[in-house]
């Protein structure tokens, strides 16, 4: 498990820094684009948890959720780019990552615009007495907005298979948590709806990420709603636009610090050199074949056509409706 | 209307399990506009859902419950509540399909009461269905009486698309004809309008309760001799604007009939449409009768001075014969 | 001080109980008018522990409040019946009272609305350096919602001088708080927010409620943000067009164990009898005096006009602005 | 247009110690859009004030400030965030003056960063300044260059009323002439119009980027000697129809151009108050340039399919010559 662990962070890793590459290459546009660099442990880790018939949702630092459920990297990467063969056809672009296969249901922009969907996702599973969880993952800035207090409280009152993942980076753009947030300790905010909290977890660690949410998972099955805050940071800053690293030295300097002494990727090596002895060559041959992987993806997406049409741009907005209407009929009594 | 309404989306529930009922006061209370009644006791506390006051959370818990595969009809007690949900609406359920390129579907329902003139106040008084219906992905239904307003229901619940479905709450009172032997499939297909009285001099445009003021007016100007045709679109998106065609082609004379405020509304949109499209039959100026364009009153006489009547469509209507 | 608290308690149960009455007579219309009768001692309580330049602001239930401030009895009543010589010049109604010889800011008819404008109020004390506090009163349905979450987010990072009162009636419209709130316990909301609770009140005993509403307003003063849970009762149901006390056999049976066992005017009264001994007397004539100033309320009114003109309805919507707008200059440089 | 705003906000901060600055990011950040650079260090963070992702509090604390006697300029990152304070703008900022008949006043300014074409993608893809526009009680103003973006905005900051007020993104960047003496008092009328170009062929009405779409093709147009009149109307609320009026008599032709999406916007009510109004005067139907009517993608090139341009604009004008 620990291994494949480290071929899917190793795989993150490389897509995201190429993706970061290719848009300073101006060869993915567009004006966002937020990276999981940094975070591989929080995703892998927690959705390690999960068995195939779960759900997961999440905001618009979607590319690693997308990756650690198996969706092909050539589409994801063709999304980046806008072609038609990306996974959601260049509508969407790296926002709006999603697969039905993988009962992940997007990628969302509008900060905590996700979480109500979160709780009607988890009230189907309800609703049909199925004990299928929906894993949520929401980021430290959007716990201070409307959407996140009634979405929480909405699954608490109605007991749903909802497992609250915030996923604390320090930031929400150029904001720290202790600017926006009365209460700093996020996890503590379950206190309000009376919902389960698993505190507070080192998120760098993969293994600590996975030992607490499978108890949240397993709870969520069984009772109702978990909450679990990881500790993260982000090594691209907020998104592709965000220019603070070069603005704010602080900033420079705490990045620096968590690369150097809580990087995902190398505490997840380090353990398991520790449980299974040398494993250096295989580790080699994850970092090979990430690049590989991802070199194929890129390859494949510039291959790509872009759609073009008009067609193209009206497709989709609607369903085709299959009903078949019947003529209306004659009219009688009355009736308010 | 009420009854028509309510039993639409009671036949909805008991031929498809998936369709639910959620929002503020619809079980225990049995609805604030008694549109649910019995309905807690018929189908039970899964499938009629009381929810917090969080409208963000009714808005977006339907599209969830609607991609996952369920048929929710989600309930805003009054149409301005929604607003606290227009990022759940137009940026959600009418979005995502599109953002993921079709790979999802949302058939919702978003049920509110719509209108004003009952001295509810400002923050109370509003029919703004243009302002919703402004978004694509989404549809906008508000039926002028009960046989549509069940037929409507109906289709909204049945398509795969997301709707939002007004009810003027002056009309869930109005007693109006239903068919003895009413078809439990009897369907209005969405955007498709309705005449609703014919007539050569003058064509009504309206939905909702301005089909109301629109079929009085008609009565009103038939004693003069002039014959107005009430244009019923039923529908603010898609719009039938070939109905409205035809009907101009015939009578060359236009009112439009609505109770929102008047500026940058369904007005504005029907006559822009129809001087673009049937320049060559315009024989005089399209008016426009909506509400005054004031935040709305408490005290009642003024505020019957903001809301349309039959008395302003004969003016306008007089205005241009 | 005790015996004013018993003169404004009648008043307000006088005046509450006339509109009642004069809403099932037709002479007040409309379709929104939702009593206080039940909590007065929650805001004569309250109210006592404010000095004149503090500030007010609540929901739509807000006639007690306005009584408690001072604001005459006429104007109030003419608001009800949508008269040109209401508080509101008929504009308001029952909703929307307020004064601003008062620093009372109103009356707000979307459930939460009033909340970020209680932040905002209060925000212009901190910004000036001024101690003033704005007490806002919030039922305990509207702590389920996005406003709530925001506000008082937002009052705890800007150390605002804001006494928050949750008015835990038991009941948003016909739901009880156990079924709209995942957290049952209100004031323990404050925990999300960081912010100091004063904890739960018995809110019929208005010398409860004075004393704890006199150290959280001190706080407030002095820190920042106060939480206090009133726990009171509605004894005219939601509103005048609420008619589920006909409708649910429990609730008439609740609301008459809560008139005999808990009413805030007998409590007081009793409690000034065992500090001051017999004051029948003086209670009687406090009685009799709300009569009287009712009566003159509902004379004044019903004489009074209603507003009828186009300029009546038109005025008010903007402020006439008074800027002298220069002409436009020549123009030179390019800037971005 | 960037620097002109960021110009007039700091000197409005200057001359009056009551305004301030609130918003997502305004302060450390230098503001998203670096509209507020270098204010933090100028007024500090009494003045200006990083707000948590909250807009419903952003909405409802500028109206609470205002009415207590402070001048917020709150700013909404982008436009489509602002979907989420709709109550506290339309049912709160705009009414509470209405509410106690004028007991109040809310002198307040929304300052938010509007428009698309960056494959921002749908729910960030939005210029719905008609929809904000459509409620009485609060003033809309949309600036088309930097001098009318100075002006605009000072009158916004210094007038009475709550104004919500919209940047264009396209047009930040765009450098546009500014007199070399600019009065610190340089202030435009609130409603006030403005012709941007004259000519005596076709009216363009536009407002903000749509300005930009109109002078371009009018240029375009003038090759072929058809001189069109730009009308700037600068404010969608007050509208300056008069001004509009005006023009049409001398051109008798018009065509509406903006941002936003088609239905029930910005074209829909210029048009039908033309028809209405100059009907004598019209020799040809009307015509709109909006965007496409659908949720809009992130992929270019079908983004620049659904989005207005010159081309456009000038296909509109040939159809009605
Ligand atoms: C409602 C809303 N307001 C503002 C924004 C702009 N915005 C995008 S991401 C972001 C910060 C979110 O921070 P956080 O929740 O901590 O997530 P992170 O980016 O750190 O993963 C903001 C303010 C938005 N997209 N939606
Ligand atoms: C946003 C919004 N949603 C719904 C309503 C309808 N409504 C009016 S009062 C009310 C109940 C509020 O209950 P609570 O906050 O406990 O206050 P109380 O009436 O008990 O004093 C509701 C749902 C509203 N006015 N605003
Ligand atoms: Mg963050
Ligand atoms: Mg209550």
């Amino acid at each position: 498990m620990l291994l494949d662990w480290h071929r899917q962070m190793t795989l993150i890793r490389q897509f995201e820094e190429t993706c970061h590459q290719l848009y300073e290459a101006k060869r993915i546009t567009g004006v966002y684009m937020h990276l999981y660099s940094g975070h591989e442990a929080s995703g892998v880790g927690s959705m390690a948890a999960l068995r195939k018939s779960d759900h997961v949702i999440t905001a618009y630092r979607d590319h690693g959720i997308a990756l650690i459920l198996g969706m092909d990297p050539k589409a994801v990467m063709a999304e980046m780019m806008g072609k038609k063969t990306g996974s959601s056809g260049g509508k969407g672009g790296s926002m709006h990552l999603a697969s039905k296969d993988h009962n992940f249901w997007g990628g969302y922009a509008i900060v905590g615009g996700h979480l109500p969907l979160a709780a009607g996702i988890a009230l189907e599973a309800r609703y049909r007495g199925k004990d299928d969880v929906t894993m949520t993952y929401v980021g430290d800035g959007a716990t201070n907005n409307g959407y996140f207090h009634e979405s929480l409280n909405m699954s608490a009152i109605w007991d749903l298979p909802v497992v609250w993942i915030i996923e604390n980076n320090g930031y929400g753009m150029g904001t720290e948590v202790e600017r926006a947030s009365g209460q700093i300790e996020l996890h503590r905010k379950a206190e309000a709806y009376g919902i389960k909290s698993f505190g507070r977890v080192d998120a760098q660690n993969a293994l600590e990420v996975y030992a607490v949410a499978s108890k949240a998972v397993d709870y969520a099955r069984r009772q109702g709603p978990a909450v679990i805050e990881h500790v993260t940071y982000r090594y691209r800053g907020h998104g592709v636009s965000d220019k603070q690293y070069d603005a704010r030295d602080d900033m420079s300097a705490e990045l620096k610090e968590w690369m150097e002494t809580r990087e995902p990727i190398k505490i997840l090596r380090d353990c398991i050199e520790s449980k299974h002895g040398d494993v250096g060559e295989t580790l080699a041959q994850h970092e090979a074949e990430a690049k590989a992987i991802v070199a194929d993806a890129v390859k494949f997406a510039e291959a790509s056509d872009l759609p073009s049409t008009y067609d193209d741009l009206l497709r989709n907005t609607y369903v085709g409706s299959e009903l078949v209407y019947k003529t209306e009929s004659s009219v009688g009594a009355g009736i308010d | 209307m009420r009854e028509a309404i309510r039993r639409a989306l009671q036949e909805e529930m008991r031929r498809d399990e998936d369709v639910f009922v959620m929002g503020e006061e619809v079980a225990y209370w049995q609805g604030t506009h008694r549109v649910t009644r019995g309905f807690l006791e018929e189908f039970g506390a899964r499938r009629v859902r009381d929810t917090p006051i969080s409208e963000m959370a009714i808005g977006g818990a339907a599209v969830g419950a609607a991609l996952a595969g369920l048929r929710p009809v989600a309930e805003f007690m009054t149409i301005n509540f929604a607003f606290l949900a227009l990022d759940a609406i137009a940026n959600h359920a009418a979005k995502v399909r599109y953002f993921f390129d079709g790979m999802f579907k949302a058939p919702l329902v978003y049920r509110a009461a719509s209108g004003w003139g009952n001295q509810a106040t400002a923050s109370h008084s509003h029919a703004p269905e243009p302002i919703f219906a402004h978004f694509p992905g989404i549809y906008v239904g508000c039926p002028s009486n009960s046989l549509d307003a069940y037929g409507m229901l109906k289709t909204s619940i049945r398509d795969d698309n997301p709707v939002l479905f007004t009810e003027s709450i002056a009309l869930y009172p109005k007693p109006s004809p239903m068919p003895e032997d009413l078809d439990a499939d009897y369907l209005i297909p969405i955007g498709k309008g309705d005449i609703k009285r014919e007539g050569a001099d003058v064509t009504l445009v309206a939905y909702a309760r301005g089909v109301d003021w629109a079929l009085q007016a008609a009565r009103i100007l038939a004693r003069d001799g002039v014959e107005a045709e009430v244009v019923d679109l039923r529908w603010l998106r898609p719009l039938d604007m070939q109905l409205v065609y035809d009907s101009f082609k015939k009578t060359n004379r236009c009112v439009i009939v609505e109770e929102s405020l008047p500026l940058y509304s369904f007005g504005g949109e029907i006559a822009a449409s129809l001087q673009e499209n049937m320049f060559d039959y315009m024989d005089a100026p399209i008016k426009r009768v909506a509400a005054e364009d004031v935040p709305l009153p408490y005290s009642k006489d003024i505020e019957l001075l903001a809301l349309p009547d039959a008395q302003k469509v004969v003016a306008a209507v007089k205005e241009i014969l």
